[in-house]
């Protein structure tokens, strides 16, 4: 299914992207958030998941849909 | 929902025109104010010239609107302004603004502490510190 | 010794002006400010017009003085001012301003509130609450 | 012996003068603060004294001399 995927921060400098929209093959976002640590390029920096801007937390795990956004975003570092 | 991303530093001025807009309220007694002002840390041998801030504005404010609710059961306040800057804010600059205003002092000082903490816990925004050479590294909260 | 004491209200401007001076300062990663402002409280139906500031500023001045050193003792700190209005100030003007700034947050919330404390505890400053009516009672801290 | 009082806040509308030189008979502060207590105009004030600007305690003796300069104090209200 085709989901978009948003990037932060650091991410953003190791993709060279902000988003994009992209098939993909995992259907619970425990499976994408492997799926995703098993990326080289970005494996090694953490990140947590919102979709649709609703935060995951680390246990939970959440169905997905067509047309979700998800969100990847690294330590937050305001004020 | 109230307006808190600024692009660029927070400048003294607004600060300023922002305790200039509380003086027809005569009901508050007590403003307390925290003010994040970016160091010019040195990390090996290197000083931080500057931190670019991003965010995910959708969440943030989100979040914002959560805090601002939370806050005003908790403590007792006349009113409440949170000011985050984003893009290119250099050493020396401000790049956060909490104002919180009350009747009597004691409320105050806490309400500040932790909305503070709370942003900066709660809201997903992103700083790259750049040093004087160009390289840079990513910000994490302590 | 440094000059707290300000003839009339202390202006939106002047706090503003103080931010701004300390941009150079980049060691500085975080500011608290407390503010005092005159109420407008009803006592018996009449509402507070202003409050009439004097104090014995020899004494005051040596106290302060202390506050400040002491302040420097307990906290970590890299500046710290105070200032307080003399004269008629207007309800919603402001009258009391405290000033602190260190490398980390952590430090400067109980800093302002001790400084806050000290100086109403320790400082001989006496206020006439002036009411709309012209009549006047004289202000007790509590 | 000759002393200057000052006065502050509440005592300065009730006596209508800021300061003044004048002789008195007590020689400790204990001795002066009860004179000054007794005084139908002011009694009823609290006020504590600070002698050469020096505050004096509630339960402390001071013996006074010529030339001090004695103020009285009422509740703080700074802030």
């Amino acid at each position: 299914m085709e989901v978009t995927l948003k990037y932060f921060g650091q991410l953003v400098d190791v993709l060279g992207t902000h988003e994009e929209t992209r098939g993909i093959e995992q259907h619970t976002s425990a499976a994408l958030l492997d799926h995703l640590k098993k990326n080289n390029a970005i494996g090694h920096i953490p990140f947590q998941l919102a979709i649709n801007q609703k935060l995951i937390d680390q246990d939970e795990n959440v169905t997905l849909k067509e047309g979700d956004v998800i969100a990847l975003l690294p330590p937050y570092a305001g004020g | 929902m109230k307006k808190v991303f600024i692009e660029g530093p927070i400048s003294s001025e607004f600060i300023g025109d922002a305790i200039a807009k509380h003086q027809s309220k005569t009901s508050i007694g007590a403003h307390n104010i925290f003010l994040g002002q970016v160091r010019a840390d040195a990390v090996d041998g290197k000083n931080v010239a500057a931190i670019e801030y991003t965010c995910y504005e959708e969440l943030a404010n989100t979040k914002l609107h959560e805090i601002r609710e939370a806050a005003f059961e908790k403590f007792d306040l006349i009113c409440m302004h949170i000011y985050h800057s984003l893009g290119t804010i250099k050493a020396g600059e401000i790049c956060f603004f909490v104002f919180v205003s009350a009747v009597r002092r004691k409320e105050v000082y806490a309400a500040t502490e932790w909305l503070v903490n709370q942003v900066k816990e709660h809201t997903p925004i992103f700083g790259k510190e750049i040093f004087e050479d160009e390289t840079h590294q990513w910000k994490v909260n302590s």
